[in-house]
C-alpha cells in the first residue's frame, strides 16, 4: 500500500504548481472575476498546451489518457491558485460525454475538449436546486425524430462561455442528454450574479430549443447512470481542488501568525491562534485523504468508490468553510477586506460548499449506502 | 423579576414609538433614499438626526443639563429596539451620540462641553472615533500615531484604520502617541480632530462584502490646538477606556430587532424554497436549524434584559459587554450558515432577495473581528469576569 | 422590567444553598448513589420543613403557593448539589394532579406532598421513549366502572419509592390518568440502571392494575392539556436545577484551573483554558436566562410560555453537556475519576438532557410554534 | 498512489489472519474470561501472549537479531487491525513490546537486552510505564519522584499515576528525577523498576465510567540497583522521550477497529430503537448522524494509510501521532454522543446492550486527555508541524 503520489505524479503537480503561480497569480484572477465570463483564452491555451484539459480523455479521443489521481494532483493546484473559468464545468461535460457518447459523439466532442478548442458544461439543476437526477423536471418533448425543450436551467456553471451545454431533460421515465451547440435557435444565457465570481452561474433559457434524436447522448439507455458517474468523476475533482484551496489559506494564515505582532509577540504565540491553525492542519489533511482516496477509487472503479465521494465532498464542504472562516478570524480585520486574497478564497469555499451538493446531501447518499 | 415594561417604561415606549410613527420617512422603508448621490445621502442622515434632536430623541441618555433626555438604561434600550423596529434611517451622528459625547461630558472642559456637545445633539457636526491603526489592532495601546509638541499645540503623523463614518466626519476623536519614551500605555493623548484640517486624508476600506463601511485615514503634518486635548496629555489611555466603556456598554439592543426581522425573512423564504420537493420548512434538518436559530436569539434578548437589569442597578458597567458581543456576533455566524444551507445556492444569489443573503453571510464573518475579537473578549471575560490569571 | 431575583427571592435561594451544603454535601450524594432509591428520609425531612415540597403547591392545599421564579430559585441549589431523590418527580406529579384533579382529588394528595408525607412520580414513557402524549399505547381499558391496565412503562424516575404512580394511560382517544399507589395488586416495579445513580429510572409492570374511575384524573376531559402544562412546569423546574449544576462545574473548574500549576504557572493562565472557562460561562449565564425566564413566563400565564420552556430546556439539554464535557477536560485526568465529584454532575447533565425530551425534541417543538 | 495491499502485505495479513482463527480462544468471544478471578484473568493473557510468542507474533516490529520478526510499518498496522478484527483478547504485554522494548533495543546495554527483552516477548514479564505524577501531567519534566544515591544504586521516594497494567506489571521503566538542582529537563533518569521490591504499593484508580483502567504506584524507599538505569544518569529526559516517539507512532490502528464494530452496532440499533413511530434509521436527522460518524471514521483511516506511508518512507516519526490522537480522540466523543442522541434514554442504561453505550460514553470523555490531552497535541501540531513560536 503507497498512499502517496509517485514521481511522475508530483513532478506533474509541482509542474502544475509553477504554471499556475505564473499564469494565474491572484493579480490575474481579480481580473477575470471582474469579467462577464471569468474565462481567459490566453489563460485556456496555456492549460491546454498542459494537456490539462484532455488529461483524463482517452488517449484514442486525443487526450492524455491518465487518472484521477493525477487529476486530482492538477486540480489541488487549481485550487490553490483559485483558477477562474470552464475547466471544472468542461471536465464534467467530458466526462459525460465520454460515458455516454456514442463513439461518434466522443470523437465529435472530447477531441476538441482535449484540444483546448472546445469548452462545456452541464446543465443540471432547476429550480429545486437539487442534484438529483429525479429532480429534473425541464421536458424533452419528442417530436418528428427530434426533442424540443421549453423551460430553464439555473445554477448552470460558465454557460455564458460554454461552446456546448449538455442538457439533462425528462424523457419520460428516462432522461435525456441533449448537447447545445452555443448560439442555437431558441437558446439564451443569462448570468446570475453570485457570491464567487470567479465561477460565473447563469440561468439557461430553452425558448424550444430543438435537438436531433441522433444527436441525444445515451442512446445505451444509460443516460442516469452516465450522468451518476461524470457527477463523482467532477465532484471528486471539485474536492481535490478544494483541498489546494484549504492549503492556501492554511499557508497563508500561518505565515500570517508568524509575523503580525500584536503584544509585542507574534500573534502565532497565542494558544488561541495556533490551535485554530492546528484545526486548520487538521482538516486540510483529513479533506486531502479523502480527495484523493476518491480520486483513487473512481480510476480502479472500487465498489466504494460512491461511498468515497459523497465522503470526501460532505467533509470538504464543511472543511473548506472551516478552514476558510478561521483563515479570517486568524488574519483579523486585513483578512475581511477586498484588498486582501483570502475573499477570493473565502467566497470560493461557499461556492464549492454547495456545487454538486452540500454535505447534508452527500451525509443522505452515505446513509442510503450505509444504513438502508 | 418582574419581565414586564413598567408603566413608565411603557409610556415612553408608547411615545417614542408615536413618534417614529409621524417622522420616519416613508421613502426610507426600502432601507435607503433612493438616491446614488453620497453627499446628499450623508445630508439626508443629517437632516433624519436632526428631526431627532428636534423631536427631543437626540442625546436621551445625556444629562438633561447637556441637552440630553436623562433616560435610563432600560428606556435606552427601547430607544435602539424601536428605531430598529421602525426601520429608522441609520443615525449618522452615533459616534458623537454614545462614545464622544459621554466622554467629553466625563472628562471635557466647559468650553468643550459648549462647544461640541450641543452640535453632536443636533447633528451638525459628525464624529469618528481614531483608535485602531494598521499594527494596533487587538493590541491598541502599541497604536503609533504620533503628536510632536508644536508650540502650545501639536503636529500629528500618522495612520488610523477601520475607521466608521470618517468619510463623512467633520471630528474625530484622535487618540495619538505623545510620549514615545513613556511605556506603552502612559504616553498617549487624546485629540479632538478636526477632519477638514489641512493634512487629513481619508480612504474609504472595500469589505470582503464589497462595500466600504470603514476607512483608512491618514494624518500628515496636522495641526492641532492645545485646546483640543480631552482628558490630560500623556493621559489618553484614561480618556479611551472611558470613551471604549461606553462603547461596550452598547448591549447590541438595536441590532436584535435586525436579527429577528432577518430571522422571520429566513422563515418565510423557508418555506417558498424546495427541499426533496415539499417546502423547505417542512425539511426536519431546515426545521431544526431554523428552531436552533429562533432560540439562540431569543436568548440574546434574555441575555440583553438580564445585562440591562444588572447594569442598572450596580451603575458600572462591567463585563456584560463582552459577553453580549462574544454572544452575538459568533450567533450570527451560526444564524447566516444555517440561512445558507437552507436556502443553497439561492442564498448565494448577488439578485435573490436583493443579495441580503450573500452579503449578510460575508459582512457577518466581520462580526468576530470588529470591535474585539472573540478572542479577546474571551480574555477579558476570563481574566475580569472569572479572575483567571492573564495569558499574556 | 427587572430581571433578576428581588430580595425575598434571593433569601430564599441563598437559605437554600446553606441547607444543602449542610444536608446535601457531595459525601451524602455518593452514600445515596449507592442506595437502591436514591431517597433519604431525613433529608426528605428536612426539605420539607423548609417548605420546598409544597413551595409552588397553592396555599389552599397547604402549600406555601409561592410561584415558579421561587421554585426555580430552589431548583437552581438543588442542581448545584446535585441532590439525589424524588423532588422532580414529586413536583411533576404535583403539578399534574394540581391542574387535572378535581378538588378531593387535590386534597387527598397534594397536601399530604406539601407536608412531605408522599412522593409521588408520574409513568408516561414507554418502549417508544417518546415524550409525546400521542405515544402513549398503553391502554386503561374500561369494565365495570373502573379502569384495568396491563403493560409497562418505562424510565419512570423514582418510582422505587414514590407513594403513588401516576400512569399516564390511553383511553380512546383521550388520556387516563390514573394514580396508582404504592403497593397496589398487579403494580410490580424494576429498576433499570442507569448512568445518573442520583435519579433512578424503573420500569413499572401493570399486571392488571385497577383503578376506580372516580379515581382517575382529568375527569374535565382535558387530561391531555393538563399534562402538558405540567410536563412545561417539571421542565422549567429541571432547566433551573441544571443551571445549578453549570455553575457548580463552572466554579469549580475556575477554581481548579487558578490552582493547579502545570509549566510553572496556573493552567487558568493558557489562553486554551482560559477560553474554555470563558464559554462555559457565556452557556451557564445563556441557560440562566433562559430557565428563568420559563419560569416566570409559565407562572404569568405569558402566552409565550410553552415557546420559552422549549426554549430553555433545548438549550440546557445542549449547554450542560458541553459545560461539563469542558469541565473534565480543564480539569485533565482528575476531572475524569470516580474519586472527583465533577462525575455526578457529568452524569447528571446526560440523564437531564433526556428528560423530559432532549434539545432535539425541543427544538421541534419550538419549529412548530414558529415556522408552522 | 496504490492503496492496496502488496502481494507481500496480503501475504502477511493472510498468515496472520488463519493464526489467529485457529488460535483465538473460543470462550473470549464474549470479551472475556468468564471468570470473575483477578489472579486467573492475569493469567489468562500471560497465556495468551505466550501462545502469541510460540506463534512467531510477538515482537513483530522487533529488529529479528532481537527475536522479533522485523516487520514493516504497515504490516504493524495489519497485525494490529486483525487482532482487533478477530476481537483478541488484550495484549498484556502491550507495554513491554511497544515501548520498553524498543527503548531497551535502542539505548540498553548487552546485558539488559539479554535479560529483559526475551522475557517481554514471551509475556513472562509485565511492563507498565511510570512516568505521570499528580503534578505532572502536561508538564511531564515538573516530576518530582526522587532518587537519591545509595552506594552504588538508589533510593527511590515518591509517586507516578495513570499507570496501566500497574496492577499486573512485574516491572516499570520509571522516570525519576536525580539532580534536583539542575534545570528541569535535566536531571532525570530512567530506572528499570522492579514492582516485586519492597516499598512499592500498586492503588488502582477507579474512573467515572466505574472500572479501573490505570493505577497509582507508591514508591517508599524502593531501593534499585545501577544496573537498572537505561540510558545515562542524568539523560533520562532522552530517554523517555525516546520512549514516547514509539508510543506515538502506534497511530492508532486496532482502535480503528474497534470504532468500526460500534458504528456497525449502533446502525444496527438505530433500526429497532423508535424516532416519532419509525425505526429511527429512517429519521432524516439521525441518518446525518450516522453519515457523519462513518465518514468521519473513514477518514480516520484514510489519515492513517497516510501517515502510515509517510512514516515508511521518511522513517523518522513526526508529529503524525499528535495528528492521528487528536483526531480520533475528538471523532470518538462526537460519535459517541451522536449514539446517545440515537439511543435517548437506551443509551444511558446499564443493562442495554450490555451498557456498552453508557460505558462507551463515559470512558471517551477520558480519550482527550490521556496520553497528551487535546490541548497538548494541538501546541505540538502548531509548534512542530506548522513552525509557530512556542505558547509558553
Amino acid at each position: 500500500m503507497d498512499f502517496d503520489l509517485s514521481k511522475p505524479q508530483k513532478l506533474l503537480k509541482e509542474s502544475a504548481r509553477a504554471l499556475l503561480a505564473r499564469e494565474c497569480g491572484a493579480g490575474r484572477v481579480r481580473e477575470l472575476m471582474e469579467t462577464e465570463t471569468a474565462h481567459d483564452d490566453s489563460l485556456w491555451r496555456a492549460l491546454a498546451e498542459q494537456g490539462w484539459t484532455g488529461l483524463v480523455v482517452p488517449e484514442g479521443a486525443g487526450g492524455l489518457g491518465l487518472g484521477l489521481v493525477e487529476m486530482a494532483a492538477v486540480a489541488e493546484e487549481m485550487g490553490r491558485a483559485c483558477l477562474p473559468g470552464a475547466f471544472l464545468s468542461t471536465l464534467f461535460a467530458a466526462a459525460l460525454i465520454e460515458r455516454a457518447g456514442s463513439e461518434a459523439q466522443r470523437a465529435k466532442y472530447l477531441e476538441p475538449i482535449a484540444a483546448g478548442e472546445l469548452k462545456a458544461t452541464v446543465a443540471l439543476l432547476e429550480e429545486s436546486a437539487s442534484w438529483d437526477a429525479d429532480a429534473v423536471k425541464l421536458e424533452a418533448a419528442r417530436d418528428g425524430g427530434g426533442f424540443t425543450v421549453r423551460g430553464r436551467k439555473l445554477f448552470v456553471p460558465d454557460a455564458g462561455v460554454a461552446d456546448v451545454i449538455v442538457c439533462v431533460a425528462r424523457d419520460g421515465d428516462a432522461l435525456a442528454l441533449l448537447p447545445i451547440g452555443r448560439g442555437a435557435e431558441g437558446l439564451r444565457v443569462n448570468p446570475m450574479p453570485s457570491m464567487d465570481a470567479t465561477r460565473k452561474l447563469y440561468e439557461v433559457v430553452f425558448d424550444g430549443v430543438r435537438a436531433a434524436e441522433g444527436d441525444a447522448l445515451g442512446a445505451d439507455g444509460d443516460a442516469g447512470g452516465a450522468l451518476q458517474r461524470a457527477l463523482e468523476v467532477a465532484t471528486a475533482v471539485l474536492c481535490a481542488e478544494m483541498v489546494g484551496g484549504m492549503q492556501w489559506v492554511l499557508d497563508t494564515s500561518v505565515e500570517y501568525a508568524k509575523t503580525r505582532q500584536q503584544f509585542g509577540r507574534p500573534i502565532g504565540s497565542f494558544q488561541a491562534v495556533q490551535h485554530m491553525c492546528a484545526d486548520m492542519l487538521l482538516m486540510t489533511e483529513s479533506a486531502r485523504s479523502a480527495a484523493y482516496y476518491a480520486a483513487w477509487a473512481l480510476t480502479e472503479n472500487d465498489p466504494a468508490a460512491r461511498l468515497a465521494v459523497s465522503t470526501a465532498k460532505a467533509y470538504c464542504s464543511d472543511a473548506y468553510r472551516e478552514v476558510a472562516n478561521r483563515g479570517v478570524q486568524v488574519h483579523g480585520g486585513i483578512g475581511f477586506t477586498w484588498e486582501h486574497d483570502l475573499q477570493l478564497y473565502y467566497k470560493r469555499s461557499k461556492s464549492s460548499e454547495t456545487l454538486f451538493g452540500d454535505a447534508t446531501y452527500h451525509r443522505e447518499r452515505i446513509a442510503r449506502l450505509v444504513v438502508d | 423579576m418582574d419581565l414586564n415594561l413598567t408603566p413608565s417604561e411603557q409610556k415612553f415606549r408608547d411615545e417614542f414609538r408615536a413618534w417614529l410613527k409621524e417622522n420616519v420617512p416613508e421613502e426610507w422603508a426600502g432601507g435607503g433614499t433612493g438616491s446614488e448621490d453620497r453627499a446628499e445621502y450623508i445630508e439626508y442622515l443629517r437632516a433624519w438626526q436632526r428631526r431627532l434632536y428636534d423631536g427631543g430623541w437626540a442625546g436621551i441618555s445625556w444629562p438633561k443639563e447637556f441637552g440630553g433626555r436623562g433616560a435610563t438604561l432600560l428606556e435606552q434600550a427601547i430607544f435602539q429596539e424601536e428605531l430598529a423596529r421602525a426601520n429608522a434611517p441609520q443615525l449618522v451622528g452615533t459616534i458623537g451620540l454614545s462614545l464622544v459625547g459621554p466622554t467629553i461630558i466625563a472628562l471635557g472642559t466647559a468650553e468643550q462641553k459648549a462647544r461640541y456637545l450641543p452640535k453632536i445633539l443636533s447633528g451638525e457636526e459628525i464624529w469618528c472615533q481614531g483608535f485602531s491603526e494598521p499594527n494596533a489592532g487587538s493590541d491598541l495601546a502599541a497604536l503609533g500615531t504620533k503628536a510632536t509638541r508644536d508650540g502650545e499645540g501639536f503636529v500629528v503623523n500618522g495612520q488610523k484604520i477601520w475607521t466608521s463614518f470618517a468619510q463623512m466626519a467633520d471630528w474625530c476623536l484622535l487618540l495619538v502617541r505623545t510620549d514615545s519614551g513613556a511605556p506603552k500605555h502612559k504616553g498617549l493623548t487624546c485629540l479632538l480632530a478636526d477632519m477638514h484640517a489641512e493634512g487629513v486624508g481619508v480612504r474609504p476600506l472595500r469589505q470582503m462584502s464589497g462595500d466600504s463601511g470603514f476607512n483608512e485615514v491618514f494624518f500628515s503634518n496636522v495641526r492641532i490646538g492645545a485646546s483640543q486635548v480631552l482628558g490630560e496629555v500623556d493621559k489618553g489611555w484614561t480618556t479611551a477606556i472611558t470613551a471604549l466603556m461606553n462603547e461596550r456598554a452598547n448591549l447590541g439592543t438595536g441590532i436584535q430587532v435586525v436579527f429577528k426581522r432577518q430571522l422571520e425573512a429566513l422563515v418565510a423564504r423557508s418555506k417558498t424554497v424546495e427541499r426533496n420537493g415539499r417546502p423547505a420548512s417542512e425539511d426536519p434538518l431546515v426545521r431544526q436549524k431554523l428552531a436552533q436559530a429562533y432560540l439562540e436569539l431569543e436568548i440574546l434578548r434574555l441575555n440583553t434584559n438580564r445585562a440591562l437589569t444588572s447594569l442598572s442597578k450596580s451603575g458600572v458597567p462591567g463585563a456584560e459587554g463582552s459577553i453580549q458581543k462574544l454572544y452575538w456576533s459568533e450567533m450570527n455566524q451560526r444564524t447566516q450558515q444555517y440561512a445558507q444551507e437552507i436556502l443553497g445556492p439561492y442564498g448565494q444569489l448577488k439578485e435573490f432577495d436583493r443579495g441580503v443573503w450573500e452579503y449578510a453571510y460575508l459582512r457577518t464573518r466581520g462580526n468576530t473581528i470588529e470591535a474585539g475579537t472573540s478572542e479577546i473578549q474571551r480574555n477579558i471575560i476570563a481574566e475580569r469576569v472569572l479572575g483567571l490569571p492573564k495569558s499574556y
